[in-house]
């Protein structure tokens, strides 16, 4: 991989975690006031995922949506104005956190009923199949939207017609704050898939690299008719559930978990590996964070002064 | 024009075909579509002439597919999915009530959903506590969806292809003992709108509301008291439950100062009562007299034949709730002439004679 | 009586652990019920002391758990179980409705379904079109389920106990906003019944029958107007959905002559309207004027707390309506005393002034 | 195994069968009104899995329960009078043929919405499970129903929990009258509740010693705490899906197809065995028969001689 696709991955992995990172240190401004389900810790899979996509392509996602939205293109200064409830959202603040959409980034919704949008992104994959279109369609959910039975009747109707869908799933280990092993019994996610006769792969959801890899892979199959493909990843999630803020005085993690878990962290591990590779990157890295953080003051701004919906905004489009 | 009668399912087929040819984003699908029994016939046909990647059966998947219908159809496709009992399409209510109604709405208007569902209510030879309900106030309650009940043959096809047209998720809910209802239906492509109520019979004495199949009963009510008795009644099909056309309804207990309303669903939390509250609000001042609500009761549909004779009201019900209004005589020898008109033909719990279930 | 003022969500743990505690066959279910969040604190402490046979989490399989809870009420078991918001609940319509409503019914009594599931009912803080419904009239629908939305902690208490020992199925829908308000709520275990409106407040005026968190807000309108501007109204709590106490509300219309109904929902289809059409139906000639329904307006609930504002009713509407009806002067310096009383304490989408949110 | 259990296992089968056979030569009298899926065929599944319960056992069903229910120990006069809609019917008439019932028997119950009652059967083992009882629970369906993701959130839990519950998939190749091969992937079925983690296996689902044996084992584990079983048997409906009679005319299997199932009957088939190992069984077949018909006759005659219900009897119980 060249060096500058490396860096392009690196920096929007970083780019993720700043406008996260600003989001948490403003939240408590109360200005931002929706459930929000941030993604730090998680950014290789977002950005590996949708570095292998095209900008035709398709995504779908769900309650943690921020980073899929951002590595997909979706416009930052839309999000932030969502997430502030303003006219100048993505969704003119009628949606907020969970609701994000940017159709011109191929950022086709997300929303927070677990397991809601896994049908929709088959639904579309099977309409871009009728239509012999070259899109292909990725879906982004947890480990716990994996016990929704409409992810099964979702990957049984996608195999049936071959369809070009890719389920991601970010297997963080919790749904809220239940462990894996209080929901599912020990095996694999992946095999469930497969089981199904879906292509299914399984990665380390902190190597950018090879999220991306096993990515152009499932992608690439998917495009050429191979039907659909499962990949699940690994990850952890950095913060509380829903909220801004650290939550290991909730304790059903120990610290040492935590610490391990952000230990793995994609970002910094993928510094040390291009700086392994390539040498010193930290200028590169100062001059992006610099632009970033420009990108995110600006974008606050736009938010903090765009306008405020009124109750005639809260009325209509009820019906198309 | 040519007079021709076909049947409500023949009206329906017709519809979906010729929507299918006039527009190739529309897309059919449901368990048993290409069936030999196609839907009750409603899709005879349908796949010899469009093929298979227009005319599709489906797995036993009632969310995922309405789901999956779902992004079709926010993928530019305009999906008509058929459940062969509307008991079916509780399983879907998480797609169709979270994301069919609201997506549209909740994403500013930036993508809409334009997706048919068809959903059939069974009555008749045992259908049973699971598969006769008539749940179309359940889903009526969700702004953002359209829930149209049509009754005659003509009006199946046009709102059908109206619903097709449309650009918001209809649920287009066929009572199974209209199917075999013949009625003067165009060849041609023709639009119903939704939305809006059809006076069916007109009158001065008492406005009768009715809902699918219980508007083909008020017409038989209609007519007997009309010919028995000589009271004239409004008959309003109310074809659509929302939007509830609450406007023809005023205008009828306006003239007449007194309203029965007709559902095919059990009684509490009916749609027949939403109607009721919208007049008693709106033009309670117009009301001579409290109104009426005539619906099956409020218990599961049992399965014997010997107990669903009297679960469901029929004309004499409608009947005599308009005499009670009217204060008229039950003694007279003119009832009896009306309950003999009323009487109906052949076997309480099948569609007509020549039935042998099971359906 | 000891006075001891807890929170309802205090009062649901306690119900619970009594329950718990006097019936070895009583089980919690629910994603989160054992979590350090512990179903906003209403859990707290119970697998501790019930352990983990008795206290569970459970996947993210809304028609499945319900259907496994189904199943071990039929076998002897009487489960709780949790959803945390009412919206996920629509994921689990087919069990609810084609089973547990119906399972005694069908089998001829021969078997019961003694089931709980409690459900919250999101609002403020942005919870949005998917995170906010207030579903109970779609629940209420169907014959064979108990639908109860309870608003004071004494009668969560002892309702939710009232429920665990009823032999049906009992759909017990808390309010986000009510979880953190205090009431004196007794320490031994007691019952409250279900499907029976109470009176909160007297007056001859108007009767204002209100659901669940309408009824806290009702009952702010009926002082403020008391004290502002002399006018009493009777506000009943209604507590139940399904049964409906139409019984009681007649009561009261018979002594005021007027109706509001203030509900929690969106207004089309609202069980505000099902209270609405009875009344209309049974009590025609006690209703002086036309009855008023306050509701939610029809469109899902907008996340952005610029637009919640004026998306609830509250107790203003409430009491604008009663002076309507009342023909009072709203130019008077008493309306403005009136309209400062009803003020809300703090940003309008948290339930006090101390949240800093997300819930 | 015995004569004497080979006997009632063909005995079993035998009573199944012209059982059914009776209540089709009767459909057309118009005194059973309600619609009727017969299992005329698949009776194998129904003796052989019924054969390794015992009494205290809990058996759940699903639309084509007639065979189930009689296996299982199911009144015969209750559901005959039931298909009439007569007030002796196991249900009063508020059933008919598609909800049946017999507590005495084990037979838990059987509804038509397809998937409706396997998370029953998994509630009900997670109550014996929790009441440490040596109940098991057994759940019929089809192989349409496998589709419903229901049944993969029932499996999840069951496996999660280990409880002591055994899946039986009939998979007679239809659902109505649309193939496998339109509704799913060609895949095996048992294996995706492999993946779930469940013991699964696969059999013949017509040859009755075949059922009895995997039932066998399947039971005991489950019964010794080894967790849920799946069992997916092969099968053939003979007759049209819904209703009394044959359905050839349909077109949507061929004569062939229609000969070659019947051929494998496992009435007959199992006849032929038990004659090739312990001689001419003619004799005491004609004894089954006759005593069978007797039982039949009767139960008609109690049927159309019972209470037929007033309006009276379809109201109340709505409530417990
Ligand atoms: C149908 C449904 N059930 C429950 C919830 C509540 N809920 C929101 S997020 C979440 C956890 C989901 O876990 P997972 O899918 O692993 O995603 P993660 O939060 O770990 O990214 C739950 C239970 C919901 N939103 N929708
Ligand atoms: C939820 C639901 N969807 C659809 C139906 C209609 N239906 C009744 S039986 C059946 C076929 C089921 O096939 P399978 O599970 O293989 O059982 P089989 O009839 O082959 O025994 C269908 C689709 C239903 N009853 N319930
Ligand atoms: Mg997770
Ligand atoms: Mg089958």
């Amino acid at each position: 991989m060249s060096h500058s696709s490396q860096l392009a991955l690196l920096r929007s992995m970083l780019r993720i975690r700043r406008i996260e990172e600003a989001i948490a240190d403003r939240y408590a401004e109360q200005e931002m006031r929706c459930p929000m389900h941030l993604c730090i810790g998680q950014e290789a899979i977002a950005v590996g995922v949708c570095a292998a996509l095209s900008k035709g392509d398709s995504v779908f996602s769900n309650h943690r949506a921020h980073g899929h939205y951002l590595a997909k293109g979706g416009s930052l200064n839309a999000m932030v104005a969502e997430l502030y409830g303003r006219s100048t959202g993505c969704c003119g603040g009628r949606g907020g956190s969970m609701h994000l959409i940017d159709l011109d980034a191929g950022f086709s919704g997300s929303t927070p009923i677990v397991g809601g949008t896994v049908p929709l992104a088959v639904g579309a994959a099977w309409a871009s199949s009728l239509k012999q279109s070259e899109q292909v369609t990725v879906v982004f959910f947890g480990d716990g939207c994996f016990e929704e039975g409409v992810v099964h009747e979702s990957m049984n109707f996608a195999k049936l017609h071959k369809l070009p869908v890719v389920f991601v799933c970010e297997n963080n280990n919790f749904s809220v704050y239940t462990r894996l092993n209080e929901r599912q019994p020990e095996r694999p996610l992946y095999r469930v898939a497969e089981a199904h006769g879906l292509a299914a792969y399984t990665g380390n959801g902190n190597d950018v690299e090879e999220v991306l890899a096993i990515s152009r892979k499932a992608v690439g199959l998917a495009r050429q008719g191979q039907g659909p493909q499962f990949i699940e990843l690994h990850a952890y999630r950095w913060r509380e559930h829903c909220g801004p803020n650290f939550d290991d005085e909730l304790n059903y993690r120990t610290a040492q978990e935590i610490k391990a878990g952000i230990h793995d962290c994609p970002i910094a591990s993928y510094t040390r590996k291009l700086e392994k590779e390539n040498g010193n990157i930290h200028l590169e890295i100062e001059r992006c964070e610099a632009e970033i953080q420009r990108e995110i003051a600006a974008a606050f701004e736009f938010a903090l002064s765009s306008k405020k919906p009124s109750i005639d905004d809260s009325q209509g489009k009820v019906y198309a | 024009m040519k007079h021709r009668d076909i049947t409500f399912a023949e009206a329906i087929r017709e519809g979906l075909d010729q929507s299918m040819e006039k527009d190739p984003r529309v897309i059919v699908i449901g368990e048993g579509v290409p069936d030999p029994k196609a839907i009750f016939n409603t899709t005879a046909g349908l796949r010899d002439k469009y093929g298979n990647r227009r005319v599709f059966d489906m797995p036993l998947s009632e969310n995922g597919m309405t789901g999956i219908c779902i992004g079709a159809a926010l993928s530019g496709l305009r999906p008509v999915m058929v459940h062969q009992r509307i008991d079916f399409a509780l399983l879907a209510m998480d797609q169709l009530i979270n994301n069919a109604a609201k997506w549209h709405y909740m994403f500013d208007g930036k993508a809409s959903v334009p997706l048919v569902v068809r959903m059939i209510v069974g009555r008749g030879w045992g259908q049973g506590p699971q598969h006769s309900q008539s749940l179309q106030a359940m889903f009526a309650h969700a702004p953002g969806i359209k829930v149209i009940m049509p009754t005659t043959a003509y009006d199946a096809k046009g709102m059908l292809i109206s619903a097709i047209e449309d650009n918001n998720p209809v649920l287009f809910i066929e009572h199974r003992l209209l199917h075999q209802i013949k009625d003067n239906v165009p060849e041609e492509y023709y639009r119903v709108p939704l939305g809006q109520a059809k006076v069916l019979h007109e009158g001065d004495a008492v406005t009768v509301a009715a809902f699918s199949y219980m508007a083909v009963e008020a017409l038989v009510a209609a007519k007997a008291l009309k010919s028995a008795m000589g009271i004239g009644i409004d008959v309003l099909d109310m074809r659509s439950v929302r939007p509830l056309d609450v406007a023809s309804v005023l205008n009828s207990v306006r003239k007449t100062g007194q309203l029965i309303v007709a559902d095919t669903a059990s009684r509490t939390g009916s749609i027949a009562g939403e109607l009721i509250s919208q007049v008693s609000e709106q033009a309670f001042d117009a009301l001579r007299t409290h109104p009426v609500r005539i619906a099956c009761p409020d218990h599961p549909a049992p399965t014997s034949h010997f107990m669903t004779r009297h679960y469901y009201p029929g004309p004499q019900m409608i009947a005599d709730e308009v005499l009670k209004m009217v204060g008229a005589d039950k003694t007279s020898t003119n009832y009896r002439e009306l309950c003999a008109l009323m009487l109906h033909d052949g076997p309480h719990d099948a569609p007509n004679r020549g039935f042998t279930g099971p359906f």
